[in-house]
C-alpha cells in the first residue's frame, strides 16, 4: 500500500505514536511523514483520531508511546509553544479564540511587533493584521472583538493566524468545515502559495473533494490506526471511503419522495430589529425545506428566533396551527419544535455533561414519575437514540466534550430527534460529520420527512441543499432573496439569489 | 480538549477513584471517631448538641446555596438577609406584636431579599456576585435603620426553647427536625428531579441549557428566592437560638457558608458538586472546631486550620489524579491492543 | 464546494467599521461614566457644604482613597486574568505590621516600605504558585490563604501593636503632607497606577494577562506561558498590597493583628464598581482605581452632608448596586443602538 | 391571639441564691477562665495578663479563649459553651452582646460555673457580679468636664463612638448628655454623635466628617480607644492639630505620641490592669463562697482592697485616672 515516498527527510513525522484517554485508545503505533512542498491530507470516519494526532504533532498531548521527529531527529515538545518555535502552525477543529481582544490582537498574541524597549507597536498590529485578511481577501476589522463573531468569522481568523507564522508546517483540522465557496478557494490559493514555497501541510477535511483538489499525498486512519498513506494521484472518492469506512458506502443524498401535508410552521413577517427584515414563509409536513445564504445572512438567527432563544420585534410564528410566544423555546418544544442549533459546543451541548444527561435534557416530560427522575428511563431514552445514530462513545456515563467532533454533533441529533418533534430545524446539520455518517444524518432526515415531519435545513453545504431540499429558500442581508422549487435549484440560481444578483440574473435569462 | 477531561477526571478520579465529596464524607466521619474515643467532654449528649447547634445555622443556608452555587450563581447576602430577618423580628416584637404573625411576616421578607437579588440578576443580566456584594450591604444597612442599637431578648420561653434546647436528654436540638427534612426535600430536589438536572445544565453552560428549552431565569430566580427564604428562617432560629436579636447577627455567616460548600467539593464555576459533599463540608468544619476549641487550641490556629483544609481539599485531588495519571500511562505501554468500546 | 467563486461576502466593510469606533468610544465611557457620577458626587457635596473641597478636604479625599486604590489596582490585574486574591486584606495587615515593627526597631523608613513589599510579592508568589501550579480554583485557594494567613498574623503579633509613637516623625508625616492638597501617599499610588496601566496594555506579557482572562484553553493553545502569567499577576498583586500595607502604617501610624480584616470585599467592590468583569479579560486598572475612588469617597461624602452614620452601611450598598445597574443599562443601550445602526446600514443597501 | 410581648414575664433581678461566707477559705487548684470580647486585644491582653497574675497567684490555673473577631458573638457563645463541657469553675467574660449569651451562661450556671463579666456586662441574671471598670456615671460624666474644661466651656462638641450596640458606650454616652444638660455647659452644644465601629478608617472617615460638618466644631469626646486613636491621628495630620480638642477614652501607649505633639491635652481611663485582676479575685471568691453576688457583700480584693458588691451586683473598680502630657511617661500600657 505503502508507495515510493521522497527520499528526502521529512520536516515533521510521527512514528508509532500511541495515545490513550482513560479506556480509549485515540491512535495506536500510527506513523505520518510530512515533507517540504507537499500537502498531505489526513482522512477517516468520525473519531478515528485525526485531531488527537495532529494535537501530538503541535505538542498539546504527549504521545504515549513512540515520537515525533522534527528535520529526523527527535523532540518533545513540552507544550504548544516548542511546536510554535519549531515553526509548526496549527488551525485547530474548533476556534480557539480571545473573545475580548480585538482580532488582530488574536491573531498576534504573544508576538507582537514591538518598538522601543520591548513596547507593543499596535499600529503595527493592526496593519500586519490587515494586510493578512487582504491577503485572504477578507473584509473583516482588525480592531473589531472576536466576540460576537460568528463560526465562519472566527475559522478566518484562525486561518489569518496560522498563515503569520510562516510556518514551515501548516496544520489544518477542518479548516473549511464553517466556509463558503469562495473563501475555500481563496485558503486554498494562499495555502499553495506557501506549499510552492516550500512549507509542509496537513489538511483534514471531510469533504473528499477538497482533499483531492488541494493535496498530494493521502494517510487514512480508522479506529485510531493506520490504514495506509499514499500519494492521491490515481485515487478515487470511493477509493478513499473504503479505506476510511472499510466498506462501501450507499448513496450520499437519499432523498425519498415525500407527500407533503398542511402546513407545520408557519412564519409571518419575522422581524428581529437589524438582524432580520420580514421573513415569512411555512414548511408543510413531509417537506424539506433549505435554508440557504451566504454566512452573515441572518438563516441561524431567523432558526433562532422562531424557536425563541432570541426575541423577536415584530411578525408571528405558527406550529401545527398554535401560535407561539416570542422568547419561549419551551412553549416552541411543547408545540412541537425541535432546533439543532449550529454551535455544538456553545450551544448544543453542555460540554462536561456525561452523553446521558445531555440526551435527557430534552425529555424530562418522559423520564419521571410523580415529579422525580426515573433513571431507568433515562438511561433507555439515551441509549436508544445513541446507538440509532452509532455515537462512538465507550460509556454512556462520558463526559461529552470527549468525543471526537462528530460524534458530538451526532449527540445533539440524538438530543433532538428523541423529543420526537412535529418540526424540525436543523442549522448546519452535519457540519464536521464523516461521509459515512453524513449519509446516516441525510436518510434519517428523509424517513423523517416521510414519517410526515416538517423540516427546515439550513446549510452552508450547497450540494447537501441540492440534494436534500424540497424547497430552497435563499436569504440574503436578513431578507428572504428567493424561493426556490426543487427543479429549478441549481448552484447557479442559489447563488444568484444569495449574492443579491436575483433579479439581474432573471433578466439576463 | 484537554481541559475537558481533567474537569471531568475531577469529580471521578481515573478509572473510578474516589470522589471529592466522598472524601470529605469519610474525612468527617474518622474525625468524628477520633473526636469520640480521644477528645474529653466531646461525646457527651450536650456537647454534640452544642455542636448541632451552632452549626445548623450554616448547614441551613448550605443547603439552597449549594443549589445556587450548582447553577452558576452565588449569593453573599444570605448573613444579611439572616440579620435584617432578626432585626425586623425584634422591631416587630417590641412593636408588640405576636410572634405568631412575626415569623411567617420575616419569612416573607426573606422571600422578598431574595426575589430582589433574583430579579437584579436575572432580568438585568448582573453578576451576581457584584449584585449580592451590594445587598449585602444593603440589607444589613436596613437592619440597622430598622433596629438602631437594641437588642432584643425577650422572646416566649416556649419558642428560646424551640431554638436553644434538645429533645429530652439525647444530642438531638429540636430545631434538627425541620433541618432534616429540608435537607431531604434539598437533595430529592437537586438530585432526582428535573429541577436538579436542569440546575446542574445551567450551571456547565447557560447558553446549551437555554437552547434546550430549560426556563434558566425562571429557575434562577426561584433559587435566589428559596435561598431569600431560608436565609430569613436562619435568621428567625439564630435569634431565637441565641436568644437575642440585633442588626449585626449572622455577620460574617456568609464566608462560613462559602468556606464549608467549597471545601465539601461544589466548584464555583457551577455545574458540579453533591448536596451530600456540601452538608459533609457543613458539619467537617463545625466538629473540627468543636474539637479544636475543647483541646484548647487557639482561635488563632483554628483559623489557620481551616485555612490550610480549605487549601489541601482544592490541591489534593489534583494531587492525587496526577499521580495517578502518571501511573496509567506508564501502564498503557504495557497493554495489549483492545478494540474500542463502540455501540453498534 | 470548489464550483463557485463568486465574491461571496456581502460587502461587510460598512458592518463593522461603523459600528467600532463607537463601541471604542463608548468602552472608554465606561471609566468615564464612573468618573462623571464622581465629579457630579462630589460637585453636589460641595454646593451643599462649602468646607468639603477644601485644600484639608482634598486632601483626605486622595488620602483616602490611595490605600484602597493600591489594593484595588493589583485585584484588578488578577481578576483580568479570570482569578481572584481573596487574601489581600491579610497580606496588607501582615506587610503593614512587618514593616512596623522594623520601624520600631529602629529599622530605616525605606527599607521598611520595601521589606512590606517584599513579603506582599512572598505571599503573591505563593497564592500564584497554589493556584497555577495546581491548577486550582482561586476562589477557594485565595479563601484559604485568607484564612491562613490572618491566622498566621495573629499568632505572630498577637496582642502586640505598633503605635504612633513607634514610628520615625518623617514616616508618619509622609502619611499625611504632600503638596499643596496633594499628598505623597496619592502621588505613589497614582505612579504605580499609571505604570501597571501602560504595562497591561504595552507589553507582550501585559497584552498576555487579558488573552489569559480571556480565554484560557486558546492562550495555552497559542503557546502563553500560563503559569509564569498567573504568578506574575499574583505577585503583582500581592506586591502592591504589601506596598498598600506599609502605606497604611504611615497614615493611620497605627497597626495591629486586625489591621485589613474585611478588606477583601471593600476591594472587590471597587474592581466590580471600576468595571472589571469577573469573567476575566476585560476592564483597566484604571476603572478599578476610579472605583476605589468612587467608593471611599462615598464614605466621605455622607457624614460631610450630615447623614447619620446610622444609613451609611445601607446607602453604601444601594448606591454599589446602581453603579453596576446604571453601567449595565447603559451597555445594553449601546447595543440596541448598534444593532438599530447596523439595520439602517443594511436597509440603506437594499435602497 | 398569639404570644406578644406582654404576654412574656418579666423576670429580673440577679441570678443570685444561696448564702455567703465572708470568712471561708480561699479555694485552690480552680480553674477559672477568661472570655474576653477579643483575643489579641492590647487592651483585653493587659487586663487578663493582670488577671492571669491574681488567678495563679491565689493557687489556682489560669486560661483565655475567645473570638479574634469582637462581633463574633456565636462564637463567643460556643465558647461559653465550650468551657461549660470543660468543667471550668469559673468564667470571667466581657460580653459581646448583652442578651445572647445568655442562654450558655445560665446553662453554665446550672452545672456550678461561676459567671462574673467584667468591662462589658450581660442582663443582669445572667451573671453573678459585674466588674465594673468605673461607674458609667463617673465616666460619662468626667469625660464632659475635661472637655469641657479644654474648650473654655464654650461651642460645639461631638461624640465619636464605637459601635452603635455597644451597651456601655451607650450607657456613657447618656451620662454625656445628662451632664451636659447642667447649666454650667448651656454654652456648648453636641451636635452629633458619630459611629466609628471600632474602626480605624471608619473612625478616621467619621471625624473627618464631622469636621466638614461642623466647621466650628470645638472638640470631640471619643470614649472608645480605637476610635480616640483614629482621631487623633487624623487631627494630628491635619490643620485642626491643637485647635479642635480631642479627650475620651485611650491607653497612654496608644496616645502618647499624641500628647507629646501637642494633639491631645488629656485623657482618661482606668486601670485595666485593675480590672482585670479584680474579675479574677471575684470569681476565686464567688467560687470559695465568700460572695454569692448579693447586694451588700463584701469581700477582700488582696492588695487591691475590700470590695463592696452594689446593686444588681456590679462591683466597681473606682474612679478613672486622667492622663495628660505630665504623668503619662509614668504609665506603660
Ligand atoms: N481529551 C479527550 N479525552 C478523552 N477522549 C478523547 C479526548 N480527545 C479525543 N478523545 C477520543 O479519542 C478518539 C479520537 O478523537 P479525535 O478527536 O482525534 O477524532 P477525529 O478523527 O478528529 O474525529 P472528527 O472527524 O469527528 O473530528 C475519540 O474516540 C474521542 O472520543
Ligand atoms: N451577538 C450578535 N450581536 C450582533 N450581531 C450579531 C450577533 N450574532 C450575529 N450577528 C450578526 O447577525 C448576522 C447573521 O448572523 P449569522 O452569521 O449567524 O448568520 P447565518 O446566516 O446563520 O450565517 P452562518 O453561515 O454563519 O450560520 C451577521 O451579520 C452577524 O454578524
Ligand atoms: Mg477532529
Ligand atoms: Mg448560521
Amino acid at each position: 500500500m505503502t508507495q515510493p515516498e521522497p527520499d528526502a527527510t521529512p520536516v515533521l513525522a510521527l512514528e508509532e505514536v500511541s495515545k490513550s484517554f482513560g479506556a480509549v485508545r485515540a491512535l495506536r503505533g500510527v506513523s505520518l511523514r510530512l515533507y517540504a512542498g507537499e500537502a498531505h491530507a489526513l482522512a477517516g470516519e468520525n473519531g478515528a483520531g485525526k485531531s488527537t494526532l495532529i494535537k501530538a504533532l503541535a505538542g498539546v498531548h504527549r504521545p504515549d508511546t513512540g515520537t515525533v521527529l522534527l528535520d529526523g531527529s527527535p523532540v518533545e515538545f513540552h507544550g504548544p509553544a516548542d511546536a510554535r518555535d519549531a515553526g509548526v502552525a496549527v488551525i485547530y477543529q474548533e476556534p480557539t479564540l480571545f473573545p475580548d481582544l480585538s482580532v488582530a490582537e488574536n491573531i498576534f498574541v504573544g508576538r507582537q511587533p514591538t518598538r522601543s524597549f520591548g513596547r507593543v507597536d499596535h499600529r503595527a498590529v493592526k496593519q500586519a493584521a490587515a494586510d493578512l485578511f487582504a491577503r485572504l481577501g477578507v473584509d473583516l476589522d482588525p480592531e473589531q472583538p472576536a466576540r460576537g463573531l460568528s463560526i465562519a468569522d472566527q475559522q478566518l481568523v484562525e486561518i489569518a493566524k496560522a498563515l503569520s507564522f510562516d510556518a514551515r508546517v501548516l496544520i489544518m483540522d477542518e479548516p473549511t468545515a464553517a466556509l463558503t465557496g469562495s473563501e475555500v478557494s481563496r485558503l486554498f490559493g494562499v495555502v499553495r502559495t506557501l506549499r510552492e514555497q516550500g512549507a509542509a501541510v496537513l489538511f483534514i477535511s471531510h469533504r473528499l473533494e477538497e482533499i483531492f483538489e488541494l493535496c498530494q499525498r493521502v494517510t487514512t486512519l480508522r479506529d485510531g490506526t493506520w490504514i495506509s498513506s499514499e500519494p492521491l494521484a490515481g485515487l478515487t472518492e470511493d477509493d478513499l471511503v473504503r479505506r476510511m469506512v472499510g466498506r462501501d458506502l450507499d448513496e450520499l443524498y437519499p432523498k425519498q419522495e415525500t407527500e407533503t401535508g398542511e402546513a407545520a410552521l408557519t412564519v409571518r413577517r419575522l422581524t428581529r430589529e437589524g438582524v432580520f427584515t420580514d421573513v415569512s414563509f411555512e414548511v408543510r409536513r413531509g417537506e424539506i425545506v433549505g435554508l440557504a445564504g451566504l454566512v452573515g445572512a441572518g438563516r441561524s438567527e431567523v432558526a433562532r428566533a422562531v424557536f425563541g432563544v432570541d426575541r423577536w420585534d415584530g411578525g408571528e410564528v405558527e406550529v401545527l396551527g398554535r401560535k407561539l410566544k416570542p422568547g419561549a423555546p419551551s412553549l416552541a418544544m411543547a408545540a412541537g419544535l425541535a432546533l439543532v442549533p449550529e454551535d455544538r459546543r456553545a450551544q448544543g451541548l453542555v460540554m462536561d455533561m456525561s452523553i446521558e444527561r445531555n440526551i435527557g435534557l430534552t425529555g424530562f416530560a418522559e423520564t419521571t414519575r410523580a415529579g422525580l427522575m426515573n433513571r431507568r428511563a433515562e438511561r433507555d431514552r439515551a441509549v436508544d437514540w445513541a446507538v440509532k445514530l452509532q455515537v462512538k462513545y465507550a460509556r454512556l456515563a462520558d463526559v461529552v466534550g470527549t468525543l471526537s467532533g462528530g460524534n458530538q454533533q451526532k449527540v445533539v441529533l440524538a438530543k433532538w430527534l428523541a423529543t420526537a418533534p412535529q418540526v424540525l430545524i436543523v442549522d448546519e446539520p452535519t457540519r464536521g460529520i464523516d461521509v459515512g455518517t453524513k449519509a446516516e444524518v441525510h436518510r434519517l432526515l428523509s424517513s423523517l420527512a416521510a414519517e410526515g415531519v416538517a423540516v427546515l435545513m439550513i446549510s452552508s453545504d450547497l450540494p447537501e441543499i441540492l440534494g436534500m431540499a424540497d424547497r430552497v429558500l435563499v436569504m440574503h442581508e436578513g431578507r428572504l432573496a428567493a424561493e426556490i422549487p426543487r427543479a429549478e435549484a441549481t448552484e447557479e440560481t442559489v447563488m444568484a439569489a444569495a449574492t443579491g444578483r436575483a433579479a439581474r440574473g432573471r433578466d439576463a435569462a | 480538549m484537554t481541559d475537558t477531561t481533567t474537569k471531568a477526571t475531577a469529580r471521578r478520579g481515573p478509572g473510578g477513584a474516589v470522589r471529592w465529596d466522598t472524601a470529605v464524607g469519610a474525612l468527617f466521619v474518622v474525625l468524628l471517631l477520633c473526636s469520640f474515643s480521644f477528645v474529653d467532654n466531646f461525646g457527651n449528649a450536650l456537647n454534640v448538641s452544642f455542636l448541632i447547634g451552632n452549626t445548623l445555622p450554616i448547614a441551613l443556608i448550605a443547603l439552597p446555596m449549594t443549589l445556587l452555587v450548582v447553577s452558576g450563581e452565588v449569593d453573599l447576602s444570605v448573613g444579611s438577609t439572616a440579620g435584617l430577618s432578626g432585626a425586623v423580628m425584634g422591631a416587630l416584637w417590641n412593636e408588640g406584636m405576636s410572634i405568631e404573625t412575626i415569623i411567617p411576616l420575616c419569612l416573607l421578607l426573606g422571600v422578598v431579599c431574595g426575589l430582589i437579588n433574583g430579579l437584579l440578576v436575572t432580568r438585568l443580566g448582573l453578576p451576581s456576585l457584584a449584585v449580592t456584594i451590594g445587598t449585602m450591604a444593603a440589607y444589613r444597612g436596613i437592619a440597622q435603620i430598622i433596629l438602631g442599637s437594641d437588642s432584643v431578648t425577650d422572646f416566649p420561653s416556649q419558642y428560646l426553647d424551640f431554638g436553644a434546647g434538645r429533645i429530652g436528654d439525647t444530642f438531638i436540638p429540636y430545631a434538627a427536625l425541620p433541618f432534616l427534612v429540608l435537607l431531604a426535600i434539598a437533595v430529592v430536589v437537586l438530585h432526582a428531579t428535573p429541577v436538579g438536572r436542569s440546575l446542574f445544565a445551567i450551571g456547565a453552560s447557560e447558553e446549551a441549557a437555554r437552547f434546550a428549552g430549560i426556563r434558566v431565569k425562571r429557575l434562577k430566580l426561584s433559587m435566589f428566592v428559596t435561598t431569600g427564604l431560608l436565609s430569613a428562617l436562619t435568621g428567625v432560629f439564630w435569634a431565637l437560638h441565641y436568644a437575642s436579636a440585633r442588626y449585626d447577627n449572622a455577620t460574617g455567616l456568609e464566608l462560613s457558608v462559602i468556606a464549608a460548600v467549597l471545601l465539601g467539593g461544589i466548584d464555583f464555576d457551577g455545574g458540579k458538586g453533591t448536596l451530600g459533599g456540601a452538608i459533609a463540608g457543613v458539619f467537617l468544619l463545625g466538629t473540627l472546631q468543636n474539637v479544636m476549641s475543647l483541646l484548647n487550641v487557639s482561635a488563632q490556629s483554628q483559623i489557620v486550620v481551616t485555612g490550610v483544609l480549605l487549601v489541601v481539599s482544592v490541591l489534593a485531588p489534583r494531587v492525587g489524579r496526577q499521580i495517578a495519571q502518571s501511573r496509567a500511562r506508564r501502564k498503557a505501554t504495557a497493554v495489549p491492543l483492545r478494540p474500542p468500546a463502540a455501540t453498534s | 464546494m470548489t464550483t463557485t467563486a463568486e465574491p461571496v461576502r456581502s460587502a461587510p466593510v460598512s458592518r463593522t467599521a461603523g459600528a467600532r469606533t463607537f463601541i471604542d468610544k463608548m468602552f472608554k465611557a465606561r471609566e468615564l461614566a464612573v468618573l462623571a457620577v464622581l465629579v457630579v458626587m462630589l460637585g453636589a457635596t460641595q454646593i451643599y457644604n462649602g468646607e468639603f473641597l477644601s485644600e484639608q478636604g482634598i486632601k483626605d479625599l486622595l488620602l483616602n482613597a490611595t490605600i484602597l486604590a493600591l489594593v484595588a489596582t493589583g485585584q484588578a490585574v488578577v481578576v483580568i486574568t479570570r482569578n481572584v486574591d481573596l487574601s489581600v486584606g491579610s497580606v496588607l495587615g501582615i506587610s503593614a505590621f512587618a514593616a512596623g515593627n522594623w520601624l520600631n526597631g529602629g529599622g530605616s523608613p525605606l527599607l521598611a516600605v520595601l521589606l512590606a513589599v517584599a513579603l506582599g510579592a512572598l505571599f503573591g508568589l505563593l497564592n500564584g504558585a497554589l493556584v497555577s501550579l495546581g491548577k486550582v480554583p482561586a476562589l477557594v485557594v485565595t479563601l484559604g490563604t485568607l484564612y491562613i494567613i490572618r491566622g498566621i498574623d495573629s499568632i505572630w503579633v498577637g496582642s502586640r501593636q505598633i503605635t504612633a509613637d513607634a514610628l520615625p516623625e518623617g514616616f508618619v508625616g509622609f502619611g499625611h503632607d504632600g503638596i499643596w492638597a496633594v499628598p505623597y501617599l496619592a502621588l505613589l499610588a497614582l505612579v504605580v497606577l499609571l505604570a501597571v496601566g501602560y504595562y497591561l496594555r504595552s507589553y507582550r506579557s501585559g497584552r498576555d494577562l487579558y488573552a489569559l482572562g480571556s480565554s484560557p484553553e486558546a492562550a495555552r493553545l497559542a503557546g502563553v506561558p500560563v503559569r509564569g502569567r498567573i504568578m506574575t499577576a499574583y505577585l503583582l498583586c500581592g506586591a502592591l498590597a504589601g506596598l498598600a500595607g506599609a502605606l497604611y502604617l504611615a497614615r493611620f501610624g497605627n497597626v495591629d493583628s486586625a489591621t485589613g480584616n474585611g478588606y477583601e470585599l471593600t476591594v472587590v467592590s471597587a474592581v466590580v464598581v471600576g468595571g472589571v468583569a469577573f469573567t476575566g479579560g476585560s476592564g483597566s486598572v484604571y476603572g478599578a482605581a476610579l472605583g476605589a475612588v468612587l467608593l471611599t469617597s462615598i464614605n466621605s461624602v455622607l457624614p460631610a452632608i450630615g447623614v447619620s452614620s446610622v444609613w451609611v452601611t445601607a446607602i453604601n450598598g444601594i448606591l454599589l448596586l446602581l453603579a453596576i445597574a446604571v453601567d449595565r443599562i447603559l451597555a445594553l443601550r449601546v447595543a440596541a443602538v448598534l444593532r438599530k445602526k447596523a439595520a439602517q446600514m443594511r436597509s440603506a443597501r437594499h435602497d | 391571639g398569639g404570644t406578644t410581648k406582654n404576654d412574656t414575664d418579666k423576670k429580673s433581678g440577679s441570678a443570685v441564691t444561696g448564702k455567703a461566707d465572708a470568712n471561708a477559705e480561699t479555694k485552690k487548684g480552680l480553674k477559672i477562665a477568661f472570655l474576653p470580647k477579643q483575643v489579641n486585644n492590647p487592651y483585653f491582653t493587659i487586663a487578663d495578663t493582670a488577671g492571669k497574675k491574681a488567678v495563679e497567684e491565689l493557687g489556682s490555673t489560669y486560661q483565655e479563649v475567645g473570638t479574634s473577631s469582637g462581633t463574633d458573638t456565636s462564637g463567643q457563645v460556643s465558647y461559653v459553651n465550650t468551657l461549660t463541657q470543660q468543667q471550668v469553675n469559673a468564667i470571667a467574660v466581657s460580653a459581646q452582646d448583652p442578651g445572647a449569651l445568655c442562654t450558655a451562661l445560665k446553662q453554665a450556671m446550672k452545672n456550678g460555673v461561676s459567671v462574673v463579666t467584667y468591662d462589658s456586662d450581660t442582663k443582669t441574671d445572667c451573671r453573678q457580679v459585674f466588674v465594673s471598670q468605673a461607674s458609667a456615671e463617673d465616666l460619662g460624666r468626667t469625660q464632659v468636664q475635661q472637655l469641657a474644661k479644654q474648650i473654655g466651656g464654650k461651642g460645639e462638641i461631638a461624640i465619636l463612638s464605637a459601635a452603635q450596640t455597644a451597651t456601655n458606650q451607650n450607657t456613657w454616652i447618656d451620662f454625656m448628655k445628662e451632664e451636659l444638660k447642667k447649666p454650667e455647659y448651656k454654652d456648648i452644644k453636641l451636635v452629633k454623635v458619630a459611629y466609628g465601629d471600632d474602626d480605624a478608617q471608619k473612625s478616621f472617615q467619621q471625624t473627618q466628617g464631622l469636621l466638614q460638618e461642623y466647621p466650628d466644631l470645638k472638640g470631640i469626646i471619643s470614649p472608645t480607644t480605637v476610635g480616640i486613636k483614629a482621631a487623633a491621628q487624623y487631627l494630628s495630620g491635619s490643620k485642626y492639630k491643637g485647635k479642635v480638642k480631642l479627650t475620651g477614652l485611650g491607653t497612654p501607649n496608644d496616645m502618647r505620641a499624641y500628647v507629646k505633639n501637642g494633639t491631645v491635652d488629656a485623657f482618661e481611663l482606668w486601670d485595666p490592669n485593675k480590672l482585670g485582676e479584680l474579675a479574677a479575685r471575684t470569681a476565686v471568691a464567688l467560687q470559695s463562697g465568700q460572695i454569692t453576688g448579693a447586694e451588700g457583700q463584701t469581700f477582700k480584693a488582696g492588695g487591691m482592697g475590700t470590695y463592696t458588691i452594689g446593686k444588681d451586683g456590679v462591683v466597681s473598680l473606682g474612679k478613672p485616672t486622667v492622663f495628660d502630657a505630665k504623668n503619662i511617661d509614668q504609665y506603660k500600657f
